[in-house]
């Protein structure tokens, strides 16, 4: 899921078309596929539902992460209380039990979402290859109010004439190809 | 592929670091090595190391009471008034001890008010002196070598097995 | 002040109105950025920024000569310095509830407050995190409440409420700063598209390199509803932690098992009427009345009105109970509670709590700015006075009457109180001059809708329904 | 500091390796370096100073012995650093002159205790004895002697060389024109010095000596002389009296020998053995007495006289029972019953039955009517009836002692009052003064300011320059006791001997070497012949007058150390007394005019308080924090007035903080009047307001000046004698009002499960009555395993008296800082042991329960559980530990303390800024820093030293071999501390005995402290 197209120097990278709405990006992506063109992306300033399906984008994998993170702090948490408290210097405090598991629930919870939440985090950025500050900018209205669908060169099987044509024909208000 | 994931440790490296950092800054400090000049050059090689001369000869305190003590300069001249009186060193103390001045010796080794520390009892105990104090029998200049910190005292009271309690050390 | 409603054919509010393009949806939020700032700006930023210069020299002070300064006694060792603690923590939590809770709810109206809500939670957090640290006797000790390795072979008590405090208050913060980041990332690449020189640099940085691909998105949508997921419990436990502080001691009038739902309700409630408070002065100063309209103010105040009602349900059956149990110290604690030298701080409580919210009975209220206004800061003291209530009245009579007692402030307690205001409103001023105060992808989102539903065609030209 | 390395001098003349101690103090003194100030003195100072000092202890051995002094048996260990030194001596601070050992560690008394072997205070000592070692380390103690203007009362640096000097000329002037010279001094318990004295004054021919205390016994001595031919005071015993009637005396509180008198008493309070002494209080004020009697009788004090002698009437007039002549029957007419029942506002009956209940008892019962109780017109009366009661009801020879009298007080109000006017009239040509203060302590009508001035050459023997310094011509500085030689016969027959424990701190000498060398000047006398110091003047009269007495078989210097060790040398002992016959010419002898009280005037009590006594040691601060044991206020006196009175005088008293605020009323007795605060105080007479003496001092230091306000000004001086009580005072409310530093809140239980109590007669039916303790509670977890010691205390209320003395132990045990008034008003004192005082029943005639109140060391401790830090936390000896140097100081601990005694440093006490004080400090208790919590360790350095001295005998600890600083002090042995593992401990005894209980039992908390029910000698149920 790594943008590897981007990584290969290469004259041009793709070609980029731009629309006003994202219907019509939605539109325009849902063929994409049918036309036989590979790794897709689209650009858009805010998440526009049905678009990943359309360019048949696998569903996220981070939230596993969060789940087996969150799992993992909390089963982490615990161990360290004990540890502390009954195994490596037991204190009697108060005449309670050196493991007082109700008292230790709290913690348990709190670094399970501790590392949980810290780890989603995290696992957003690197899938997303974040941060990264060497891609250039395709057109600075995509975070605006700009809809940008984006097919690359795909090597050897590589048309532009073929992925011109076939923006073109969709809605978009701008097609540009990309070089790099 | 490689520089992201190196991306990607980055904020833990960092972390990692202020933390070490931190325990470092507010627990390492330790006065280890510390070994300041006397007003009398006494060296401990020469009486504990080549003479052998017993620690408890002179710090006979610490068999009996809480403190060590620095022995009392009539200690001293019961050899001195005969030994070595040619050197500058013994002429020195001899005059001071004559006019009933004491030495002030500029303290080595020492613990915090809050810790309660009886040499009697580890004495008692059979624990060398080196334990804590290193090997003084070869040292010209008295120096620190432990870092008497808390953990020091409780790793050696774990191992033998010694009592644990706070109100053993702190009260 | 009286604005038209945006609704649509039938007469349903929208969230914003369906004539704005995407371009105006960034050029507005991010105008107070990109402008210089207002008088009025400065007018509340120097003021806090004074308040805060004393506070800090009130903890200096505090920390050369020992905290004897404050109006503490023995038997009353807590007092402004827990309540303070307690009543920031509450605050934060409308922000993590709006952000957090009202997202996984698909509540789409918060999209419009969200983002300055949890810039309050962090800053709130970031206030309360003050007070335990200076209401040690040794601040500069205090760093012995985290379980680090060291030299002392020494942990920590994890059978005290103040390490389970340590734990909840960083990790909510941590959290609530991860969520918050999480919204800004494409913000902050919009503002960088539009922005140049340094602050182009400045924007790139803080995006990461966001473009908004389609790729990313589909991973950002799914983090950012795990980390509500998380907040949600998370911002449960926090004020359910911080009511341990109390229900797990022995104390009459502390050792309560109604607190956890009882603090977290007060909690929402406070951190609301701090929302409500905010917006009003922001959606002022900042000109954003369209975004955040009368109609989700009015919202908010429905919350306000609901949890200020469980509110004045806990304090009802807290009394019930304590009567009813027959326990002569418990009893005797509520009753002097009523009753007794601190009964002024009871009553504030009560009348500002429960009796004042009432008002939102009404919708003209509910949607009255100046009604809105006052009563959301009514609400805030009461809920100030509520922790006082509990914590300073149970300590100064318990159990043996030889130790009975009264407490009285000093000048440096009232210092740490408005020292404390200054220092959370110094941050959310710099926040609202540096960061979008409103999340402009969401908002897009709405926008669409608002279109769809408006019946707009997104190029088509456009024209004004009135309610 | 300098002002030891000023005066080397001083400190060359120092003894040998024995004395060894001194030296290092005063090398310590030396060595102290500003940055060491910085913190924790205690440790720090020492082990920098323990080569120092060592060093100079060699250097010591050089010098010729010179004196030696002997380390009490006790205390095994020889003088190294780090362990304790003990001397046996006596107590100087009043003239009880009880028993106490001198702790010292490196030269520095730190702790003074009871001595247990002494025959008359037997271990106890009271909060006045152990605060008197602050007064060593004063700092405003003159450094030297000086010479004062009288003019100005400013006073200047002079030297012995100048001053003594000019007290020759004087004296030899005096001497020469045969003018008279008198010596002024108080009570003097010492044989030696008394012979001293007699030497001194016949050095100069007609001249005398006259004695005198503030707080008198003259109204007592006098009275015996009339009733049994002969001036003493004699030995009371309570714990031969079944029933005890104090008319207006305090003899738990402040009367004559405390410490002896509760001892006795709580000998017979103890239920547990079967019969229990009934207390009968007739008294106007709520006296310290009061509080442990089981019946009170509130009275004016000029009705006092007429109910005793109506009680006699009663025994021997109306139902004759008890002999008496003609004249006894003559003088008892104008007394019956009913009369004096109306006249004093008493329930019919009352009279009548107290009369029984003595005869009843009768050689087994105690009359004690207090020497001041009454006013001066009849203080002697009432003693007299007193007497005339004792001897009608056979007590005389058995509870009172004529045989072998207290020695303990002899002042004379009329010898006092006379100089007074001998000065006036310029009859007196040079006054010395010794040890008393009249300036400060007689009434202001009295004028003795005035007459000084026709004296021609006054030199006061003091401490400082005081009231009366400031009318001298040079104050001689005297040592502290506890730096000086003397001996003391507090009794007949008993001897004790007071040695020095450290060399004087500054260039100061004992009012006996002061006589001595004074007695040469005319180098005729019997002075010129004996050489030396009063040190060897003090042993010579031992080998010559008491060692043959004592016919020991020893040689004389092992008898000497034998006695230095002991501290006390008891001869005859006691012996059965002999009663004597009882004159009753005395009775018509007595010319009472029966003054009647007006109603519209109120009678002033001037009560000595427990903790100021006279305003002798007005600049310790310990006694001036130490609150009164009725009205728990510090640092004030008050006027203290009935709940009634307040309501007609309209004032009244918040207690809604720790500020107890209240009306500022003005009492006007004619030739003098004060503004002072009023505190509402509960079973007081409604006709009476009570103000304390001791305080208002103007030249006793930085601490106690303008402390109050001097209630002697009020005092009045008729018929020769010093009237304290019953001088009708008119009181007006001016309005304004006053914080009182009080350390307790609230005065009821609010019936919470704190104070258990049942009457005798229902414990005799079942041991358990009225202790409500439920036994066991059911707990959630296994309890944790306490092999070894478990430490545990109990304390029993029955024993309590609430004489305050663990509190003072415990402060100069565990270096607990005095926060000052306006800290106390904030609710800041420090106090790990308080005693929490409750009254019950209505506010008119309350019942009063004391009860010390320390860290229960409960064994589910809530403080422990909340501790972030694990700064608090169980020891596996049953301790409740408190780690100073762990503890952030988040105050939670005692947020969760059911018994808030846990106490925290709201500021840095711990940076004392006189260095001389800090001399005081216990080395093995480290002293705490701002910002941390501190509690009652149990005395955990003690609980270290027991098991340390165990172990270096190889022998396990014995029950009594620890013992916390409180019970020691404890004259009444309420207290009492030991090992609840060890089977045989007196504390595993008491805590399953049937009275057991402990405070908030309900919460589980499972104290190590035991408390035991309170039981009064009454018939009814407890209201």
């Amino acid at each position: 899921m790594l943008e590897l197209p981007f990584l290969k120097p290469k004259p041009v990278r793709g070609i980029l078309a731009l629309y006003d709405s994202p219907d019509d990006l939605l539109n325009a992506a849902a063929l994409v596929t049918e036309h036989g063109f590979r790794n897709v992306d689209a650009y858009t300033p805010y998440p526009v539902h049905g678009l990943s399906e359309a360019l048949g984008i696998k569903k996220s994998w981070v939230p596993w992460v969060t789940l087996v993170m969150g799992l993992t702090g909390a089963a982490l948490g615990l161990t360290f209380e004990i540890w502390t408290s009954a195994i490596d210097w037991p204190i009697n405090v108060g005449g309670k039990p050196m493991v007082s598991l109700p008292a230790f629930i709290p913690i348990t919870f709190e670094s399970g979402v501790l590392i949980g939440g810290t780890m989603t985090l995290a696992a957003l950025l690197l899938a997303c290859g974040l941060p990264n500050f060497q891609v250039p900018i395709l057109d600075r209205d995509l975070t605006n109010d700009r809809f940008g669908l984006f097919i690359p060169e795909t090597g050897p099987a590589w048309n532009e004439e073929r992925a011109i044509q076939f923006l073109r024909s969709t809605k978009a208000v701008d097609v540009r190809v990309i070089r790099g | 592929m490689s520089d992201r994931s190196s991306k990607a440790v980055i904020p833990l490296l960092i972390f990692a670091f202020l933390g070490v950092g931190a325990w470092a800054f507010f627990d390492t400090f330790s006065n280890v090595g510390y070994a300041p000049k006397q007003p009398i050059p006494f060296s401990h090689k020469l009486h504990a190391g080549t003479r052998k001369i017993p620690c408890l000869y002179c710090h006979s305190n610490a068999e009996r009471a809480r403190h060590a003590t620095v022995p009392a300069m009539n200690v001293c001249m019961n050899c001195h008034l005969v030994a070595r009186t040619d050197r500058p060193a013994i002429q020195q103390i001899t005059a001071l001890y004559q006019a009933g001045k004491p030495v002030e010796w500029i303290r080595v080794h020492r613990l915090p008010d809050y810790v309660y520390f009886s040499h009697r009892w580890h004495v008692a105990k059979g624990i060398a002196c080196q334990t804590c104090h290193g090997q003084v029998q070869n040292m010209d200049v008295i120096q620190q070598v432990a870092s008497l910190k808390m953990g020091f005292c409780i790793s050696c009271h774990r191992q033998n097995g010694a009592s644990q309690e706070c109100n053993t050390c702190h009260m | 002040m009286n604005e038209t409603a945006i609704v649509n054919v039938t007469g349903e509010p929208l969230l914003i109105n369906p004539n704005k393009t995407f371009a105006d949806v960034n050029a507005e939020v991010s105008a107070p950025i990109e402008r210089k700032p207002g008088r009025l700006w400065w007018v509340f930023f120097s003021i806090s920024l004074l308040l805060t210069l004393q506070f800090a020299a009130e903890i200096t002070y505090q920390i050369i000569k020992g905290v004897g300064i404050w109006g503490l006694n023995h038997p009353v060792g807590w007092a402004v310095d827990i309540t303070s603690f307690v009543f920031w923590i509450g605050i934060g939590h409308a922000g993590t509830l709006i952000s957090a809770i009202l997202h996984l709810f698909r509540q789409r109206w918060r999209t419009a407050i969200n983002r300055s809500a949890e810039a309050m939670t962090i800053f709130a957090v970031m206030t309360a995190g003050l007070f335990p640290l200076i209401h040690t006797g040794r601040p500069w000790f205090a760093y012995w409440l985290i379980p680090y390795p060291n030299w002392r072979y020494l942990w920590v008590n994890f059978r005290s409420p103040l390490v389970w405090d340590v734990f909840a208050v960083s990790t909510y913060l941590t959290i609530s700063l991860c969520f918050w980041y999480t919204g800004l990332i494409p913000d902050f690449a919009s503002l960088r598209d539009r922005s140049s020189g340094w602050k182009r640099g400045i924007y790139a940085v803080l995006s990461m390199g966001w473009r908004g691909s389609e790729r990313h998105w589909q991973h950002y949508e799914r983090a950012y509803m795990m980390l509500a997921g998380l907040s949600t419990p998370l911002v449960l436990s926090v004020h359910s932690i911080v009511s341990f502080d109390f229900a797990t001691s022995i104390l009459p009038g502390w050792h309560t098992t109604i607190f956890p739902p009882y603090f977290v309700a007060g909690a929402i409630f406070s951190g609301f009427a701090m929302v409500v408070t905010l917006l009003v002065i922001l959606r002022k100063v900042f000109k954003m009345e369209e975004y955040i309209t009368l109609h989700h103010l009015e919202n908010m105040n429905k919350i306000i009105l609901v949890t200020g009602m469980m509110v004045g349900y806990a304090y009802a059956t807290e009394f019930f109970i304590a009567l009813y149990s027959g326990n002569p110290f418990e009893r005797f604690v509520f009753l002097n509670r009523a009753g007794g030298p601190f009964a002024w701080s009871y009553w504030i409580m009560v009348s500002c709590n429960v009796l004042v919210p009432q008002v939102f009975w009404f919708k003209r209220f509910r949607r009255s700015l100046v009604v809105m206004f006052i009563v959301s800061i009514l609400v805030n003291v009461g809920m100030w006075f509520e922790r006082f209530t509990i914590i300073v009245t149970s300590l100064h009579r318990d159990f043996l009457p030889p130790n009975w007692s009264y407490y009285k402030p000093t000048i440096f307690d009232f210092s740490v109180i408005v020292g404390s205001f200054g220092f959370f409103f110094m941050w959310f001023l710099l926040f609202c001059r540096f960061f979008p105060t409103i999340s402009m992808a969401e908002v897009k989102q709405v926008l669409w809708n608002a279109k769809k539903t408006a019946g707009k065609v997104p190029a088509s030209a456009t024209e004004k329904i009135h309610a | 500091m300098s002002h030891v390395t000023d005066r080397p001098k001083h400190w060359t003349t120092l003894p040998d390796l024995a004395g060894a101690p001194e030296v290092e103090a005063l090398r310590q003194r030396e060595f102290l370096t500003p940055s060491e100030e910085a913190e924790h003195p205690s440790r720090r100072d020492f082990l920098k100073l323990v080569g120092a000092g060592a060093a100079f202890l060699a250097a010591g051995c050089a010098r010729k012995p010179v004196e030696k002094i002997i380390p009490y048996v006790k205390a095994p260990e020889e003088s190294s650093p780090g362990n304790a030194v003990w001397y046996a001596s006596t107590c100087e601070e009043c003239p009880a002159a009880c028993g106490i050992l001198i702790k010292t560690r490196e030269g520095r008394p730190i702790k003074l205790e009871g001595n247990a072997d002494h025959p008359v205070s037997r271990g106890g000592l009271c909060a006045r004895g152990q605060a008197s070692l602050l007064n060593l380390y004063d700092p405003d103690r003159l450094r030297g002697p000086v010479t004062v203007d009288r003019a100005t009362g400013k006073s200047q640096a002079s030297t012995w060389g100048a001053v003594d000097k000019r007290a020759s000329v004087a004296l030899k002037g005096a001497r020469d024109r045969g003018a008279k010279v008198v010596l002024l001094t108080g009570t003097l318990v010492s044989p030696t010095t008394q012979a001293l004295v007699g030497q001194f004054l016949a050095e100069y021919p007609g001249s005398e000596h006259v004695v005198y205390d503030a707080v008198s016994t003259d109204a007592l001595a006098k009275a015996q002389e009339l009733s049994y031919g002969a001036r003493a005071v004699p030995r009371y015993r309570f714990e031969k009296a079944d029933v005890l009637v104090t008319l207006g005396a305090d003899p738990l509180g402040t009367f004559l020998s405390p410490v002896e008198f509760a001892r006795d008493f709580a000998k017979r309070r103890r239920p547990e053995l079967g019969a229990m002494s009934r207390v009968i209080a007739i008294e106007p004020i709520l006296s310290l007495t009061g509080t442990n009697s089981d019946q009170r009788i509130i009275a004016r004090p000029e009705h006092l006289f007429p109910i005793a002698m109506a009680v006699a009437h009663e025994l021997i007039v109306r139902s004759p029972r008890a002999p008496g002549d003609a004249a006894v029957v003559a003088a008892l007419q104008p007394y019956p019953a009913v009369t004096v029942e109306s006249e004093a506002g008493l329930d019919p009956g009352t009279i009548a039955a107290l009369a029984d209940e003595l005869w009843l008892a009768r050689g087994k019962s105690l009359v004690l009517a207090g020497p001041q109780a009454a006013p001066a017109s009849q203080a002697v009366a009432l003693q007299v009836a007193a007497n005339l009661l004792n001897s009608a009801l056979g007590n005389e020879g058995v509870t009172v002692d004529g045989t072998t009298p207290s020695l303990q007080a002899a002042g004379s109000d009329e010898a006092m009052l006379a100089l007074v006017e001998r000065m006036r009239a310029g009859e007196v040509a040079a006054l010395v003064v010794a040890g008393v203060n009249p300036a400060y302590t007689l009434p202001a009508a009295v004028g003795f300011a005035d007459a000084s001035k026709r004296v021609p050459f006054i030199a006061s023997l003091a401490d400082r320059v005081d009231e009366t310094g400031r009318l001298a011509d040079l104050v001689a500085p005297t040592t502290h006791y506890l730096e000086s030689w003397n001996d003391h016969e507090p009794r007949r027959g008993v001897l004790s001997l007071t040695q020095p424990a450290i060399a004087p701190l500054y260039d100061v000498r004992s009012m006996q070497d002061t006589m001595i060398s004074w007695g040469r000047f005319t180098g005729k006398g019997p002075l010129a012949a004996t050489a030396g110091t009063y040190h060897e003047y003090l042993r010579e009269r031992w080998r010559t007058q008491v060692y043959p007495a004592a016919d020991a078989a020893a040689p004389f210097d092992l008898f000497w150390e034998g006695s230095l060790r002991t501290g006390v040398l008891a001869s005859g002992g006691d012996g059965a007394a002999s009663p004597r016959a009882f004159r009753s010419a005395s009775l018509a002898s007595l010319s009472v005019t029966a003054k009647r009280p007006d109603e519209g005037s109120v009678s002033l009590v001037l009560y000595t308080p427990v903790s100021m006594y006279d305003g002798r040691s007005a600049n310790n601060a310990w006694l001036q924090e130490l609150p009164d044991p009725v009205s728990k206020v510090c640092w004030e006196n008050y006027a203290a007035v009935s709940p009634a009175t307040a309501k007609r005088l309209n004032v009244t008293q918040s207690v809604d903080s720790p500020a107890m605020h209240g009306d500022v009323i003005t009492v006007d007795v004619g030739h003098a009047r004060v503004d002072l605060p009023v505190v509402i105080q509960p079973g007081l007479h409604d006709h009476v307001v009570a103000v304390a003496i001791g305080y208002g001092r103007t030249a006793v230091g930085r601490v106690g000046d303008k402390i109050g306000q001097n209630g002697f000004a009020l005092a009045e001086a008729t018929g020769g004698r010093v009237g304290l009580t019953g001088i009708p005072a008119r009181l007006t409310k001016t309005g304004r009002r006053a914080p009182l530093a009080s350390v307790q809140g609230h005065q009821y239980t609010e019936h919470r499960p704190i104070i258990f109590e049942t009457t005798f007669s229902e414990y005799q039916r079942d041991p358990a009555a009225g202790n409500e303790s439920n036994g066991h509670l059911p707990t959630m977890w296994t309890r944790h395993k306490y092999p070894g010691h478990k430490w545990g205390m109990t304390i029993d209320l029955n024993s309590c008296i609430g004489c305050a003395a663990c509190m003072i132990a415990c402060q100069a045990e565990n270096n607990i800082p005095v926060v000052g008034k306006s800290l106390v008003l904030r609710g800041r004192e420090m106090a790990w042991i308080r005693i929490d005082r409750y009254y019950s029943g209505e506010p008119e005639a309350p019942e009063v329960v004391h009860q010390a109140m320390l860290c229960q060391h409960c064994e589910n401790a809530p403080c422990e559980t909340v501790c972030p830090v694990l700064a608090t936390v169980h020891s596996s000896e049953g301790l409740n530990i408190q780690v100073y140097n762990r503890c952030v100081g988040t105050r939670y601990c005692s947020n969760n303390c059911p018994y808030k005694v846990r106490r925290f440093n709201w500021f840095d006490y711990s940076d004392v800024k006189e260095k001389s004080l800090r001399l005081v400090l216990n080395p093995d208790v480290t002293v705490r820093t701002k910002g941390v919590m501190e509690k009652c360790t149990f005395c955990i350095q003690r609980i270290r030293d027991g098991k340390e001295r165990a172990k270096a005998l190889g022998v396990p600890v014995k029950d009594g071999d620890i013992v916390t600083a409180c019970q020691q002090s404890c004259p009444t042995e309420a207290i009492i501390f030991g090992d609840m593992n060890d089977p045989n401990s007196r504390v595993a005894a008491k805590r399953k005995d049937a009275r057991g209980y402990h405070v908030l039992e309900d919460l589980n908390t499972q104290p190590s402290i035991t408390y035991q029910t309170k039981v009064r000698n009454r018939e009814e149920a407890p209201a």
